[in-house]
């Protein structure tokens, strides 16, 4: 079977959906020569009109996508860097999202923002290594975050279809992913629900994105001392798969998570709230997530004290395992 | 567009106005308006150069733009006072006013915000073979955002076929235009490369002239073209300063804007029986849209979330 | 004793400070008339230079107050409604709440964001009524929500004399809170300290801002029945005086939050979450708080149904009181 | 300031790029940079004009401004390494290069952010009394991001002490400019009423010239100036480019580039003794300075989060 790159199942999907709906086109900028690659190869099938190089303008670019919806197209922003999303927040946040309610269902905005290259990118600091996904999830905007080739694929193409603005994050760290594929099984893969990534039964660890591969390896290194771990995966952040993430917690009363964002009022705090709320756990739940208010450091090393990591998962999984009998 | 047409536009807005105005007193409408009273005449200019599907995007003084777009005043009435059969459903409110169905993008309550909106949808229905031509109003304030100044450079690096409509009433809310807008209005659009021109705002048959020709050049595929109106706004910024007292102008300087009264001015334009029979018409307009809207339901509570999601299988 | 309003309170602090450090001045839209009231009589008293009007600009003047605070000043900034923040979003998180880290410790940022009138405010509709202090929560920016006049005061002081952003909302619904004050006891409240607003012993609710009202009337009517609810206030959102709250839940050991932000990934969660690490308690926590991605509808009874009030805590509480016999 | 201090200037840079890039090359440069190469003779031909106490915000190609403000090669080689000893202790990297006490208020890795801050910065100054200028350089493409435009605004309406220098290289990343500007670059400016010139920025001694004469007028109370200076970018616009290619510019337009390099523009203007006089004392700064970064230690991850708040003991 071939091999498919993360970043290579993103340009297709955006490609087969150009193809098969002539509502669809992007934005962004350095688009046109694909500086990212997202995009490669669409200018010369798509041309200028569908393929719009922008100048660095995001918030009137953001707004004129919310227009071009409101006229009923359906544009793909891309962004090249995740801080830009802090620059185009209003114009997401109370702008695209809010004019279907405040206008009575009059009307629909189905812009997707794509960023390829979320997170820490090695060696570009502070304000080029964000990942605001719980930042869209706190506002209520659909928002993904893939793990794999095929996700990539499936979620995008659900986004582009999808009715509303959704936001979907393309890790750094999961870019350079490959996996076997048989492009006939390509098919869109729909928002809100999540998968089992690795199926175990001592303990459920939920990651998201690039930390997918964290957490597989961390539960391989655990399954050398007879420890089963359940690696679950919701691929959307909002709306959170609860339901899936219930019947995986059902059966293994422990629980995990490993989140890119920062620790305060992220998407851990959200999935151990709904634990808190919901599940019936054997031990306390953990998080392994950036710090709070973290900033990336440029330095590598630091950079990488400040993420999120397979040393910490591993004493997390470690610790709800031997904790809780108290419980 | 006759004269009539223009002096029935002028005198709607201004009633509505007049009366919403003492809605917001007795309570009925709740959390006030911002009062397009003295501005009447770019709406009603503006908004006769256009066909029922160009579109406009309006602001938080918003309503003149949306009557003179041809909303039913039941409809607006009823949406102001937050009820079930408003334009919005009472989602809205006086801020977000909206008509798909005519055109009308909706008002925003961000200033500058609307600008690129309106330039992304006229761009949008260019791409799909339309002559359509969209209209974005905003004022003098506006001019102080930077993304609207974006979007200038967007609709004129592709031509779009918009409008900017800058009302400049004087004030963004208590600052003057002098302590806020460095160099002029125009000079800043004509930067962008866009051709501007400041017009008097109190003459609806001047601002229909003006737009008119700006409409015509846009369809014509020359791009954007930026209206300075000069106007003033003869009420509050918004109700809420019929109670708190700001000092900012003059009694003077309000005079002299309503020695400008547009519904004056084109009223004068017409023999006094017609203006008569428009008044009574518009007065009794008024009473059927305020009497509808009163007696329409309040939207139930239960219905809260409605259309937050447009695709809402997803959410769970 | 005089009464002293909240928004008083907030005004007499901001000129208390102007008046003992002529580092510190005020910019925003509208503020040389006070059309908030928030800078009534600074104008007058300080001059153009220290009370400073602006245009409608907010990313450029957020941004100003950041360079004036990195030579030195201590700028304080109205916003006139709560999404100008979003608007602002990149300016203060990943502008000035980076400068520090990212220059090695080279420079402070002492700017002081107010937004007086935060949350709903009766009839302005969808973008005027959010309430987004759990996004900077989330980022790391600190900041407060006071709940009391005395509380306004001396968090609005401690946030200008912070060396670091600060965030500071002024929810609407206390703006007109009042309260008999001997002024000479007017003092700082440190950051990321808590009060309990009301003892208790069978249940902790953790309150904010406005809510704190809701929370008191609700202990007042469940008093009526024998339930003793304990009110803790974190006043602080970030840092979160967790200590703080682990004492008070230590005696009630159930716990509720009534939050005004919406439920994902919002404060509530953040305090669900820490509690779900953290704590020992007989009954799953809950949290009442605006719904998921939530719009606020302009017509009144609409708006109020997605805001969490007293009817839903009351529920809340009486659940956690309930429930729990099997932990 | 002499023919030889700017050559001097303009050599540093240059060589200064040249082995950053081999380090990026090496892997001791971690994440790459955005090179200057090509554009010496704007940093140094502005920061000759500054006093050291004025000050500068950068972007991120911003090695050349800083080295011209002043700055310790090896601390700068430092920090791009991610070393202790770096500007900013190895936690900035290229992109945020600061010195405060050289009056570098650092480089800002959004495009178009820094010119408010700049602003901010020197309002600040001169309401404390001083006579400081503070100098914002962004490139062509910042042209179209509103929030430098709002801070022209600001700057030009307080008359404050601001020189705005748009290094117009001709791109933005792979968008030419034609494609993203539309009117012109000064216009812009001068629509916010401040005075604006376009310059050759190949030539230090030219732009060294108009720089003197804004900072001057700024000194005096006047207010801002914007000098748009024309350059090339001769190499990449991030060292990934050496390895991605895309294709956006011709061989011809790149060697029309080279063929006004401004150390040869510069250089040229020294006796050849002189020329390889600067060129040996260059040389061996930047050895020297290269050893200090190389030897110098990285820092301990288990401090990885110092300096986030400047008030920690808050944190809890
Ligand atoms: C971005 C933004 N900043 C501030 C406000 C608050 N505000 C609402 S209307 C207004 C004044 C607008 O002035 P102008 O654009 O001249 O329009 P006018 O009210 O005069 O019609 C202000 C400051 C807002 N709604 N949006
Ligand atoms: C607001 C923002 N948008 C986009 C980017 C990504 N980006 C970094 S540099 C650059 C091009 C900048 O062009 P220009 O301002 O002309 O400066 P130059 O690189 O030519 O020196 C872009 C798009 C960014 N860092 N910030
Ligand atoms: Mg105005
Ligand atoms: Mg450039």
């Amino acid at each position: 079977m071939p091999k498919l790159s993360y970043l290579k199942a993103l340009n297709r999907a955006l490609g087969d959906e150009m193809a098969a709906d002539p509502d669809v086109f992007v934005l962004g900028e350095d688009i046109r020569v694909a500086a990212s690659n997202l995009t490669a190869g669409l200018f010369d099938r798509f041309g200028a009109d569908r393929v719009l190089d922008t100048p660095l303008s995001e918030q009137a670019f953001t707004n004129f996508a919310t227009g071009a919806a409101l006229a009923g197209l359906r544009p793909v922003i891309e962004f090249q860097i995740p801080s830009l999303l802090f620059l185009v927040f209003e114009q997401i946040a109370n702008q695209a999202h809010k004019f279907s309610l405040m206008t009575g269902g009059q009307c629909k905005v189905p812009v997707t923002y794509v960023v390829p290259g979320s997170g820490s990118r090695t060696g570009w600091a502070g304000q080029h290594s964000d990942h605001p996904y719980s930042l869209f999830a706190h506002v209520g905007v659909k928002t993904v975050v893939p793990a794999t080739p095929a996700d990539a694929y499936g979620l995008l193409l659900s986004a582009i279809r999808d009715d509303d603005p959704v936001v979907v994050f393309a890790p750094s760290g999961a870019l350079g992913v490959r996996e076997d594929v048989d492009f006939s099984t390509l098919a869109p893969v729909p928002l809100g629900v999540g998968r089992i990534a690795r199926s175990g039964s001592d303990v459920t660890v939920v990651a998201l994105g690039h930390l997918i591969q964290d957490a597989l390896a961390v539960a391989d290194e655990l399954a050398g001392e007879g420890v089963s771990v359940e690696v679950f995966d919701p691929r959307t952040v909002y709306p959170l798969d609860v339901e899936g993430l219930a019947a995986s917690v059902a059966r293994t009363r422990r629980l995990v998570v490993i989140d890119d964002s920062n620790r305060s009022s992220g998407f851990g705090a959200e999935v151990l709230a709904v634990a808190a709320e919901r599940f019936d756990l054997a031990a306390p739940p953990r998080r392994v997530t950036r710090p709070d208010g973290a900033v990336l450091p440029f330095a590598l090393a630091l950079d990488r004290a400040v993420q999120p990591g397979r040393d910490q998962l591993l004493a997390a999984v470690r610790g709800v395992l031997t904790s809780g009998g108290d419980r | 567009m006759t004269s009539v047409d223009l002096y029935r536009t002028v005198r709607l807005i201004r009633r509505f106005e007049e009366r919403a105005i003492e809605f917001v007193r007795s309570g009925e409408i709740v959390g006030g308006i911002h009062p397009y009273i003295g501005e009447e005449a770019v709406a009603a200019g503006v908004c006769a150069a256009l066909r029922p599907d160009d579109l406009i995007t309006s602001t938080h003084r918003g309503h003149g733009h949306v009557l003179a777009k041809g909303v039913n005043p039941a409809r607006m009435f009823a949406e102001l006072m937050g009820r079930e059969s408003g334009l919005n459903k009472g989602r809205g409110g006086s801020m977000h006013a909206a008509d798909f169905g005519l055109g009308i993008l909706g008002a925003n309550a961000i200033v500058g915000a609307a600008g690129s909106i309106a330039t992304g949808a006229a761009w949008a229905h260019r791409r799909r073979g339309r002559d359509v031509v969209a209209v974005s109003f905003f004022g003098d304030g506006a001019m102080n955002e930077g993304m609207l100044l974006e979007a200038f450079n967007l609709a004129a690096l592709w031509r779009v076929p918009v409008l900017f409509v800058c009302e400049n009433n004087g004030y963004a809310t208590t600052m003057p235009v002098a302590g806020a807008v460095a160099g002029s209005i125009t000079g800043r659009a004509k930067a962008f490369g866009i051709p501007a021109f400041t017009i008097d705002g109190q003459d609806p048959e001047k601002v229909l002239a003006a737009t008119t020709a700006a409409a015509e050049r846009a369809r014509a595929g020359k791009g954007p073209t930026f209206l300075e109106c000069l106007t003033h706004r003869l009420d509050a910024h918004h109700t809420f300063e019929h109670r708190a007292r700001l000092s900012y102008r003059s009694a003077e300087e309000l005079s002299a804007g309503w020695s400008r009264d547009p519904v004056e001015i084109q009223g004068a334009r017409l023999a006094a029986a017609d203006r008569a029979a428009v008044d009574a018409e518009v007065e009794a307009l008024l009473d059927a849209a305020a009497g509808i809207a009163l007696g329409s339901a309040h939207p139930d509570p239960a219905a809260a979330l409605e259309y937050l999601y447009a695709s809402p299988e997803v959410m769970r």
